[in-house]
């Protein structure tokens, strides 16, 4: 694995003469692909053309940027904070988050954000297969459910008529290939990679976006309400540059494939064979996004872990909010 | 001062702890994690004591393993996961199987070096009277170790529940107090996260508690 | 009261013909300095020889050489044809405490060497009634070591090193701290086993009248590095008695011995 | 037998773990993670050994925070961690500050329980010399304790290791042999994983050297 | 030589008028028995008392009482006004062994009191020649404890007890693994000390000449629950010698000691 060997880090960037002018900015983001607006904006130098200084602190957990948004901790999350786990701080804490961007996959805008992975002389071609076997999945609420979800849509009940093993990402690839279990839900790049090594391969491409809502997004930019009124002027500078940032990247995505090996697991040869995700910025967001999002929520919703309805639209920043 | 959501009050907690008792459901994962961590914890005394005396006795061979040990004993369990995956499979037992390797180092280290560090009067005192190197494990050493050997058990205990919830929690697992909190975590709600902790807390307190009582009724000869 | 009462289960009785040790050329060095160098050593079978010299003159030293307890830079020590471990020891620490099992009671303490030996239950329970009847002992052997005094873990080390009827019995100051009264008795039941058993006993005392009192052979030591200064016979017939006390040839060889005792120690 | 890919041969990790040592990002992330192990270490050493004396020494205190002690050294310190997040920011020092104190409950524990199970004489007699409980605790209690303090010592610099290398991965940082374990993971790079792992293992084992080192030259009396 | 050739830089020498022990109804049970019940005791002031009593009866508790050491069930123990932590105590116990510090080297135990009453470096190093040139020692001080015999651990336990010139002085059994030479002479450093200082003295020993010889007065103690069976006076000047072995008067009390002890014991 490739980390990042220049200077300008991920952790801050103070090279600019005139600091003492630039307002400082806390980030807290996931190493993944669906941040690679935020990379790019860090590499192409948008923040400080736009007068901020981002310290940002990287973290494995998306539980932890939640925390650290509640906490005052951090100022916004970019492009990648778990969209689910947003959904449910925000019920706890209402009024805290604003989301100002969603990434993930789709089947008709074909881009990949999941799959259902097997190995490659595998018979398993869905779900319906799944029937007396294993499945591994993210570990946690979050991506259980949705496991759930989509196997009662199959047909199966996921407790009696296969077994659910919940894995850290780092296993998944592992698990398939030792044959420790049959198939894995797992989220980009797993599958990619995979591929790849060639000992195994995608069953089913995008099976969320599939079975709750074409597109999906697992991804959000969120930013804290406290930042957004604190701050209102900074933070529509730093929409801004996501946005521009996050056009970049949808424009022109194979140019910046070589900067994924700086910031996440990606190795240098493999950067080449990972899908580009599906971003969507703060200006691009229409209402099939919100459905999406939506559709999310009802599923949390439906599956009892999230205890009262919740409007997508209220989570999305308003435009008018930033004037 | 601190926002209420991510510090939760003590009685919010405790209520809530308490509701979740009574909702039943706090009592499997419980039972799960408990049930785990003890057969670890079993795994590792059983081959943690015997093989901690033997090595003790024989500086020599311990020295000579001493890389193995001390790399193991500075190696996360949880890193090393990915082989007891292809070796125990994706189950339970796997992750068992970490929490007792865990166990096994921290008791066979501290029973090792409590016989290193024994006096040496009452062993020759065996020899003398032509006790076998096997009584005179069973017989002085055992003994002259058992105060080292419950610290070393104390802590195994503790960190074996610990690796289990780690497990639990980041490798993934069905149910389980460290499913109950990385889940209490996704889900936001900080109160059942930090009652879940509490209950492992509790857990871990008592565990330690059973193993003071035996000491103290068996020990009476410490500082002696 | 027969010392032998209790038939010996493994028949490693205290053998018949007696144990005598031979010391050759002993070397050990601590420190870079020599304690011994090539000592020589000959001690009589069956019989009882009592070494007196100066403090650190490695006295306990030897015994635990002799015993195997402390590795020795070179030399030989024979067992009579048989091997260390084939001979039985009985052996009364200097340090008496600490070779005590504070996890067992004081009458495990003293059974421990008769397990070891594969007594059955029932012949552990005799020879320990035994000794409790020889030694007419008031002490509550159900008591842990540390709950007894000075003198009284003693007399239980001394209990214990008979239990099995050794062949070879090792006293290191085996009487320091018990009482005026203790220490007369001890000396007279240790006398009656001499006489019934081919024992062959070697005792470190620093108290003169009783090393020579309790004596075959008493061994005069110089300061270090360790020679023989001298071996004093006194042959006087057992059991003796406190008058023996005032026997013109006991306080002969005895003022003989503090003669060269102290030639040693001042040289 | 097994697939090459899940359990790579030696040669192939030790090729790696040499290429990656010359190729240079290795050591920056080694050097990191031994920074922050030893910094989380110095901490847990400076406030666990004085504690651990004055507790153990006051049995009574201590029973009185023992459910405490036992509590947290039964609960994951990474479960924890949003505690820390929120006292010491998002910053590096929230981790350190994590392994610091799992580290610390380790010496603490120790050095406790080895005075607590230390012979009184020595103690008395310091006493009967006129020394103030202060004295004793620093020329008795202290030394009668080191053995005990160097178990807890070894324990502890190899869990504040781990703990380290666990927050790395779970809870992420920039760089760091963790961030490297968990990044190889995530990409199937077995080969690279383990050569990561070894090098940790290694860094672990040479921490434990030192101690052995300076445990035989200063501990002199052991077992007398 | 005197004994104080060092001045006290915290001016608690030895008080010059002595330190007389009172000890007042003292009550310690031991294992639902009472070792101790409404025990009193005078200990002269300035004066060498010797205790006398079989094994277990209580004497090494007794001075651990006085000592403050071990809890005690019920009673008083008094100082003559001042308190126990006014109180220099020099103490050598029973278990000489394990309390030495094996950290430090011999010298740096036998300096340790004297650390601990803040005497400057060099009052420490004057004061460790005195005491070796008093005792005449040829033990290696700098060797660490455990490399050293019993009876040489012993006088490093006296010398370290002599070292902070106490006005109370506790030997328990402090010459039982000396070797006869050095007994002989440590007995008559100690008379040297008695003689030029107030020190109040208790001793046990368990051999009734050494204690008599010793004894400005003769504690006899009984067996459990103990008590005082008779405190015998013998005040013959100092410094006494050996002829005094031979001294009606010390024959006499010698004997009488004896009968009182062996009429206890056997009761
Ligand atoms: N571990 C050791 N290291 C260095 N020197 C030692 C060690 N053990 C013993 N010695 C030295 O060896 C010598 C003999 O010791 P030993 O205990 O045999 O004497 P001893 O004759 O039994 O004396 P005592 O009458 O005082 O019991 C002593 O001078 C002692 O200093
Ligand atoms: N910790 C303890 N628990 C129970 N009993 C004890 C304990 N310590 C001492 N004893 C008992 O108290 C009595 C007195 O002990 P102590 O050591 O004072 O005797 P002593 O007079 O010094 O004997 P010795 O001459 O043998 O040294 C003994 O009978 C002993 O069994
Ligand atoms: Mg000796
Ligand atoms: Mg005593």
């Amino acid at each position: 694995t490739n980390q990042s060997t220049s200077t300008t880090s991920s952790s801050t960037s103070t090279s600019s003469p005139s600091a003492s002018k630039k307002e400082k900015v806390i980030a807290s983001w996931l190493p993944i692909m669906q941040t690679t607006a935020y990379y790019v904006a860090l590499e192409e130098g948008l923040f400080e053309k736009a007068g901020i200084e981002i310290e940002s602190a990287k973290f494995e957990n998306p539980n932890q940027i939640i925390d650290s948004l509640v906490s005052g901790r951090a100022d916004f999350g970019p492009p990648g904070a778990a969209a689910g786990i947003t959904v449910l701080a925000e019920a706890k804490a209402p009024g805290t988050f604003k989301v100002f961007g969603l990434q993930g996959g789709g089947i008709k805008s074909n881009f990949i954000n999941d799959g259902l992975i097997v190995k490659p002389d595998s018979p398993i071609q869905s779900f319906k297969d799944l029937k007396g076997k294993k499945i591994g999945t993210l570990p946690g609420i979050q991506w259980r459910t949705i496991t759930q979800y989509i196997l009662r849509r199959n047909g199966l009940d996921p407790d009696r008529d296969l077994t659910v093993e919940q894995m850290a990402v780092g296993l998944h690839v592992t698990s398939v290939v030792s044959g420790a279990v049959d198939a894995t839900l797992s989220l980009e790049p797993v599958g990619s990679i995979a591929l790849s090594t060639g000992q195994a391969k995608r069953a089913m491409t995008n099976p969320v976006a599939m079975f709750i809502s074409d597109p999906f997004y697992s991804g959000a930019a969120v930013l804290t309400a406290k930042f957004l009124k604190e701050r209102p002027a900074v933070a529509k500078k730093v929409i801004q540059v996501i946005d521009e940032a996050t056009k970049m990247a949808n424009q022109n995505f194979d140019k910046y494939r070589p900067i994924l090996a700086k910031y996440t697991a990606i190795k240098p040869d493999q950067v080449n064979y990972v899908t580009q995700p599906r971003l969507r910025s703060f200006s691009d967001l229409d209402r099939a996004d919100i459905n999406s999002y939506q559709a999310l929520i009802d599923v949390f919703q439906k599956e009892g872990i999230l205890g009262r309805s919740m409007k997508a639209q209220n989570l999305i920043l308003e435009k008018a909010q930033l004037a | 001062m601190v926002n209420p959501l991510l510090l939760p009050t003590p009685q919010a907690t405790l209520t809530t702890l308490l509701n979740s008792l009574f909702s039943g459901d706090l009592w499997r994962d419980f039972s799960l994690t408990l049930y785990r961590s003890l057969y670890a914890f079993g795994i590792a005394t059983v081959l943690g004591i015997p093989i901690g005396i033997v090595l003790g006795a024989n500086e020599h061979l311990y020295r000579s393993c001493e890389f193995l040990i001390d790399f193991f004993r500075s190696t996360p369990a949880t890193a090393v996961f990915p082989l007891f995956l292809v070796i125990f499979g994706i189950g339970d037992f796997s992750k068992i199987a970490v929490a007792a390797f865990a166990g096994w180092l921290i008791i066979f280290f501290n029973v090792a070096y409590g016989v290193m560090n024994a006096r040496k009067t009452r062993i020759v005192a065996a020899k003398v009277m032509g006790a076998s190197s096997w009584r005179i494990f069973l017989d002085v050493i055992f003994f002259e170790t058992l105060p080292q050997t419950f610290i070393g058990l104390r802590t195994a205990v503790s960190l074996t529940l610990v690796v289990i919830i780690v497990a639990e929690m980041f490798i993934g697992s069905t149910h389980g107090m460290g499913q109950r909190i990385i889940d209490a975590q996704q889900t936001f709600d900080l109160t059942q996260m930090y009652a879940s902790i509490i209950a492992t807390g509790v857990m871990g307190y008592a565990l330690n508690q059973m193993f003071l009582l035996i000491e103290n009724k068996f020990i009476h000869w410490k500082g002696k | 009261m027969s010392f032998r009462a209790v038939s010996d289960p493994q028949n490693l009785v205290n053998s018949d013909s007696g144990v005598r040790i031979t010391v050759r050329k002993l070397t050990k060095w601590f420190n870079r300095e020599p304690l011994y160098q090539d000592f020589n050593l000959e001690i009589e079978k069956s019989k009882v020889s009592c070494i007196f010299g100066p403090n650190g003159c490695g006295k306990s030293t030897l015994l635990n050489a002799i015993a195997g307890l402390v590795p020795i830079d070179s030399g030989q020590i024979l067992f009579d044809g048989k091997t260390l471990h084939e001979t039985r020891i009985g052996y009364v620490f200097q340090n008496y405490r600490d070779a005590l099992y504070p996890w067992l009671k004081a009458i495990d303490n003293i059974k421990y060497p008769l397990k070891v030996a594969r007594y059955s239950r029932i012949q552990q329970r005799l020879r320990v009634e035994e000794l409790v009847g020889l030694f007419d002992t008031k002490i509550d052997l159900n008591r842990y070591p540390y709950e007894l005094s000075g003198g009284q873990q003693q007399l239980v080390s001394i209990m214990r090193a008979l239990a099995i009827q050794p062949a070879v019995l090792f006293l290191d100051e085996p009487f320091s701290a018990l009482d005026y009264e203790a220490t007369l008795s001890i000396r007279d039941k240790l006398q009656d086993v001499f006489q019934t058993s081919n024992l062959t006993t070697v005792m470190i005392s620093h108290d003169l009248e009783e090393a020579v009192y309790m004596a075959d052979n008493i061994l005069l030591m110089t300061k270090r590095p360790t020679q023989i200064a001298e071996i004093v016979k006194f042959n006087s017939t057992r059991p003796r008695k406190a008058t023996i006390f005032a026997d013109p040839k006991f306080i002969q060889i005895k003022s003989h011995c503090l003669e060269v005792f102290q030639k040693e120690v001042r040289r």
